[in-house]
């Protein structure tokens, strides 16, 4: 037992003591919780990615909570996605808690310094639980610290328009965290186990016998409306746009980026892990249903954000329809298909992430959030708006960036299935595309080649080094991931044929 | 043609579900925000009634080992309460965090209708 | 007005009817639930973890991890109260 | 052989780092910037002709990137003859466009995104035609479109910015449409390699159909054939002269070499033949040339003539490969080099009449050519080399394509022997009247180069101007050695012979 066999649950334990410590230390001087938080998360990092190269060379990690074997006691299960996710996530939140710390310290009262790192150290810990976690209720719980958190996150500027959104936010969230209490009810009562390795041997001999299938059913509905809800997948986006656009900027980042993919990772759980590939794809076609709802997500959110006149509000509704490709992926059931879908969680997380970062440095900078008023920042803000330029051509998928590569393999997956339906989800993926590039080209356009209306504005007034750092990276990200897709391809191609069991 | 026994057989769990049902109406149709909580917290409140019900047993007792206790005593499932237990917890976590909001809403809008609210946005 | 929301409820409470009918009898000593897990609670939980009250040492020790969890959520709500109300 | 050089690479790099200097260079001096974007271009050039020997001697180039893209899709290149010829005359006339633009830009705004672009969009172009497999070359081959688009909208006018958008959207979608088609031959063979000829065979079936109609539509929309040309009118003439050059000479020029890889490398002559599509794609080809032709005589504005005439090229490129003949697509090759080195020099000539004279217009050119000698020597040069007059080069093109057409069958030679004529003659119709207005006639009243002093374009935009139209000349009377030593081996090695 070296500590390394322990890293499943030190992944999840040291933003959660981080959270723990940050109000007492911030209660002495308020200045110490952004190193204390940036430290932290790069531990969470580096950890993450150790925790991946164990997983790369010995296979699946079980950790076993308490020494308790896993159907009794807690099991910590880290397969390639759950390592996976937990790079994506600490990595998201070392970029946006370096980001923070010139950013917060204008945009938040001094007063809320300390709950806001606590509740971002509670939000990470929260979504590396549910990621590493074999647990079915223990994925519930994880997801309530990270619900409630970032409940807390969007209105914690105390804006008007912020505290409503958050509300609004939390209605929707609370019926989810319902529903998914339900579905597990159902499980529990059907196999008597909560473990996901169990239920999934034990619902096994279920399928299609008799009315405990209705129960089946029921339950796998509840799971898929309530973990929708969090994922944000069409119609259940309604949330959305308001909480993401209004939160802080930071926060933004890290609820586009990667909040909602863990909504993704446990419609995934529930999919692959829990019900076996071959009953949702083939029994019920449930992988198609959420297909067909992802399809509609592209085209729809794109549309929506089309119309919007907010830049941090196109960039909301431009996550929920690629929140709609990521699901699109993984209901393809394909492996291509899935790889892209969890590629696509990465690549997104670091475009979107990158976005609105920018947004927030564009707001801190000149307080604009109109897209029409951006004119002439091109010469103010060159470094920030070329890695605006650059996530902006991920999120279309123009290639040498990340997003053509999810883009490809997306659509040989949806060419794989063989079907009719595949050619109309290949459709759905490059009108999405286009769309996306309709949306993103006219901010681009308005930046470089628009004349600025004041003469003032061309003013070179770049954003300040501790925000721009993190902007910089991801931007640089999304290319080199693109030059090198092999990187991250190596956890998420075996990650989707695991899942699907191929 | 109705199985009577079977609907009764399952007595606790029709409650729960009118019980849910209740609480998601008010949920979604009641116009006050709080009154729209006191609906998650009906439902929530469902959820956990179902929890105990699915962990008792026919002439169960409480799951406390008395010193030298036979394996004859037949216990109630003591797993459901000790995740209801969880649950009850999050719920009161989210409602607080709910009601916290709600008094920051009426401290910015002076008011809790939900209708006023969307025209006041 | 009231309709689509009646609608909606309705097909809820059908689906939950569905559910209901498919589960084992309220109380049955023989239904999964009761009889997968709970036994080696029953059987080993007072040598594994000295605690009389099966719930306790269920809720400490076998799943403590949850516990832990769920003390983190009321922190976090607490957290999000005080960012929200807390002193200006 | 194949020998494993990263020459390709530097050939890649050098305008792209060379542009990125360039730009910032060009925030301190004007004439170091456009001294740095010369040379990254020589470079380029000086490395692909170092590549030269090597390729006459019968072998290949590749380099590839290990770790780069997807498991059995590098990014890799691959130079072979035509790729190597037509990157070098590429990379020439970016040398020219490059010494052009210095003075042409000094009146325009932004002139450090110009030269920034110019050089990124030349190393893309060269990407696209050194790559070793379709995943690659669809990588250049988009950015190229997103380069581009920086150039057609450099005015930044209304006008301008929806020209940009027409070509960037209508770009992007069909850029997607033919993203379907290599997904598709992907799936199908494993393999986008475009080594071997003709990786689709042993596939049956309709999805063939498809696979070529979603190909070609991505190619010919960035060759400008003629449904889809929409943008290329509106596009090519908006942009500043030397953008106009380079679009209309090389990116144009891009589209056609994409398109000649996918109906040879990825189908392959015997796959094609056996699809019976051949008659097809001439008659598409016809129509541009026709469409272009007829549109190009209805202009006023010399660009925007100049731009539908490129249409009516593009189309002649495009029926030449069609044949499946090897006359007939060495007379399609020999169509691109002549159009590179033709319309480059009409759109240099017309940016200098912008340029001195102010004059878009082509009723306003009465007499011009007495102010203007040498601009007006060499616009007629390339007019006739476009007309196909004899000595030049534009001949020999459509030379070649008839034998094609003839190897190809009787009605076909007969059909095609009418369109050229026709064509031929409508080409007179649009450039005679200009070149007899221009030198032959009085100034007009109306004429705002009144004030023009008889002198000609700087040197600098003269020399590259000329240099091209010796090159026309020059290539025209040597076209049958040209012919053999380069263009018919590299013919055969595509036809498979």
């Amino acid at each position: 037992m070296t500590w390394a066999s322990h890293l499943p649950i030190i992944v999840v334990l040291i933003p959660l003591l981080t959270a723990y410590i940050t109000p007492m230390l911030g209660w002495m001087d308020k200045r110490i919780c952004n190193p204390l938080v940036i430290v932290s998360t790069s531990f969470a990092f580096i950890a993450s990615l150790l925790l991946a190269r164990s997983v790369l060379t010995r296979g699946v990690i079980s950790y076993h909570m308490g020494g308790f074997a896993p159907p009794f006691g807690i099991a910590l299960v880290v397969d390639y996605f759950g390592a996976y996710m937990c790079i994506v996530i600490s990595f998201l939140t070392l970029m946006a808690a370096i980001y923070s710390r010139e950013y917060i310290a204008k945009e938040l009262h001094e007063s809320k310094t300390a709950p806001y790192y606590t509740l971002l150290m509670l939000m990470t810990g929260g979504m590396m639980g549910a990621s590493v976690t074999g647990d079915l209720f223990n994925m519930f719980v994880f997801f309530e610290i990270l619900s409630i958190s970032s409940y807390a996150l969007v209105a914690i500027t105390g804006k008007k328009v912020a505290i409503l959104a958050s509300y609004k936010y939390l209605l929707l969230g609370a019926i989810g965290t319902s529903f998914t209490l339900v579905g597990i009810a159902y499980l529990y009562i059907l196999t008597g186990t909560l473990n996901m390795a169990d239920l999934s041997v034990r619902l096994a001999s279920l399928y299609g016998v008799g009315r405990s299938s209705w129960t089946l059913l029921v339950a796998l509905a509840f799971f898929m409306v309530g973990y929708s809800i969090k994922a944000a997948l069409f119609p259940l986006h309604t949330w959305l746009p308001d909480a993401h656009s209004m939160a802080p900027s930071s926060i933004s980042a890290v609820l586009s980026g990667i909040l909602i993919k863990v909504g993704a990772l446990a419609l995934i759980r529930v999919l692959f892990n829990i019900f076996q590939p071959e009953f949702v794809v083939e029994t019920i076609p449930v992988t198609s249903m959420i297909s067909w709802m992802a399809a509609v997500a592209i085209i729809v959110g794109s549309l929506f954000a089309i119309s919007q006149v907010d830049l941090k509000r196109m960039l909301a509704y431009s996550s929920v329809a690629h929140i709609g490709f990521i699901i699109l992926g993984v209901g393809l059931a394909t492996g291509y298909g899935t790889t892209g879908g969890i590629l696509h969680i990465f690549n997104h997380a670091m475009a979107k992430g990158c976005l609105f970062l920018c947004a927030g440095a564009i707001i801190y900078k000149t307080g604009l959030r109109n897209i029409d008023d951006l004119a002439g920042l091109g010469n103010k803000m060159p470094f920030t708006m070329a890695a605006f330029t650059i996530a902006a051509l991920s999120m279309i998928g123009i290639p040498p960036t990340a997003g053509f590569i999810s883009k490809f393999y997306l659509g040989l997956g949806a060419l794989e299935t063989g079907t009719w339906s595949g050619w109309v989800f290949i459709g759905a993926i490059l009108l999405g595309s286009l769309l996306t590039a309709i949306f993103y080209m006219r901010v681009i356009n308005n930046i470089y080649f628009k004349e600025p209306l004041h003469r003032e504005d061309v003013q070179r007034d770049e954003t300040p080094l501790g925000m721009l750092i993190p902007i910089l990276i991801l931007a640089g990200g999304c290319v080199i991931f693109g030059i090198f897709p092999r990187i991250p391809l190596s956890l998420a191609e075996p990650a989707a044929k695991l899942l699907l069991g191929i | 043609m109705v199985n009577f026994g079977f609907l009764l057989g399952h007595y606790n769990y029709w409650a729960v579900v009118v019980l849910f049902l209740i609480g998601l109406y008010a949920m979604i149709v009641k116009k006050n925000l709080i009154k729209k909580f006191m609906g998650l917290n009906i439902m929530d409140t469902s959820i956990f009634l179902f929890y105990i019900s699915m962990g008792d047993v026919e002439g169960g007792v409480s799951p406390i080992i008395a010193h030298g206790g036979g394996s004859d005593v037949i216990y109630v499932n003591p797993l459901p309460s000790v995740l209801i237990l969880t649950a009850i917890v999050v719920a009161i976590s989210t409602t607080a965090l709910a009601l916290s909001l709600i008094i920051k809403i009426y401290e910015e809008y002076g008011t809790l209708d939900s209708d006023r609210l969307v025209e006041l946005m | 007005m009231k309709i689509i929301p009646s609608i909606f409820i309705l097909f809820i409470g059908v689906m939950l009817a569905a559910a209901v009918a498919g589960m084992p009898e309220f109380g049955d000593p023989n239904s999964p639930a009761n009889t997968h897990i709970v036994p080696y609670y029953r059987e080993n939980s007072l040598e594994e973890t000295g605690v009389t009250e099966i719930v306790t040492s269920i809720v400490v020790s076998y799943r403590g991890y949850d516990t832990f969890g769920e003390v983190t959520v009321i922190f976090t709500a607490g957290t999000g109260v005080i960012a929200l109300l807390g002193r200006k | 052989m194949i020998i494993i050089s990263c020459l390709p690479v530097i050939a890649l790099l050098s305008p792209l780092i060379g542009g990125i200097i360039a730009y910032q260079a060009g925030k301190i001096s004007e004439t170091a910037r456009d001294l740095i974007s010369i040379v990254a271009a020589i470079v380029s050039f000086i490395v692909i002709v170092a590549m030269v020997p090597t390729i006459l001697n019968g072998n290949t180039i590749e380099y590839s990137f290990y770790y780069t893209a997807i498991s059995t899709l590098p990014i890799a290149f691959r130079v072979g003859p035509f790729p190597l010829f037509l990157g070098l005359v590429i990379s020439f006339a970016w040398i020219l466009s490059a010494v052009y633009s210095h003075r042409y830009m000094e009146r325009l705004h932004s002139r450090n995104r110009f030269c920034l672009f110019m050089s990124l969009t030349l190393s893309a172009v060269i990407g696209t035609l050194f790559a070793k497999n379709m995943f690659a070359l669809f990588i250049f081959f988009e950015i190229t479109l997103f380069t581009s688009y920086v150039l057609v909208i450099h005015e930044e006018t209304p006008e301008a910015m929806a020209a940009g958008k027409k070509y960037l959207f209508l770009g992007l979608a069909t850029g997607l449409v033919m993203f379907f088609g290599i997904l598709l031959v992907y799936l199908q063979v494993g393999t986008l390699d475009l080594g071997k000829r003709g990786i689709l065979d042993g596939v049956h079936g309709n999805i063939l159909y498809v696979i070529l109609f979603t190909l070609l539509v991505g190619a010919l929309f960035k060759a400008g054939m003629f449904p889809l040309h929409v943008w290329l009118h509106s596009a090519h003439p908006i942009a500043p002269s030397p953008a106009s050059a380079v679009l209309s000479g090389v990116v144009v020029k891009e589209g056609c070499y994409v398109m000649i890889r996918i109906l040879y490398d990825i189908f392959g002559v015997n796959l094609l033949k056996t699809m019976l599509v051949s008659n097809w794609l001439v008659l598409l080809g016809g129509l541009s040339i026709f469409f272009g032709s007829a549109m190009a005589i209805r202009q006023h504005d010399l660009k925007t003539m100049l731009a539908y005439s490129t249409v009516s090229k593009v189309g002649y490129i495009f029926l030449g490969a069609a044949l499946l003949t090897p006359t007939g697509l060495q007379g399609a090759m020999v169509q691109i080099f002549h159009h590179l080195l033709a319309k480059s020099a009409l759109f240099f000539c017309a940016g200098a009449l912008i340029y001195k004279a102010g004059i878009r217009d082509i009723d306003q050119m009465a007499g011009i050519g007495k102010k203007m000698p040498i601009t007006m020597m060499v616009f007629t040069i390339a007019a006739l080399s476009m007309i196909g007059v004899p000595p030049l080069v534009g001949f020999a093109s459509k030379w070649y394509i008839v034998l094609g057409a003839l190897e190809a069958g009787r009605p076909l030679a007969i059909g095609f022997g009418l369109v050229l004529m026709l064509s031929s003659l409508m080409n007179a119709i649009y450039f005679i009247p200009i070149i007899i207005n221009a030198f032959f006639t009085g100034e007009s009243e109306h004429g705002e180069h009144k004030e023009v002093r008889p002198d000609d374009v700087p040197l600098s935009m003269a020399v590259p101007m000329v240099i091209l139209a010796i090159g026309i000349i020059v290539f025209g009377v040597l076209s049958a050695t040209t012919s053999v030593v380069v263009i018919k081996p590299t013919v055969n090695a595509m036809m498979g012979l």
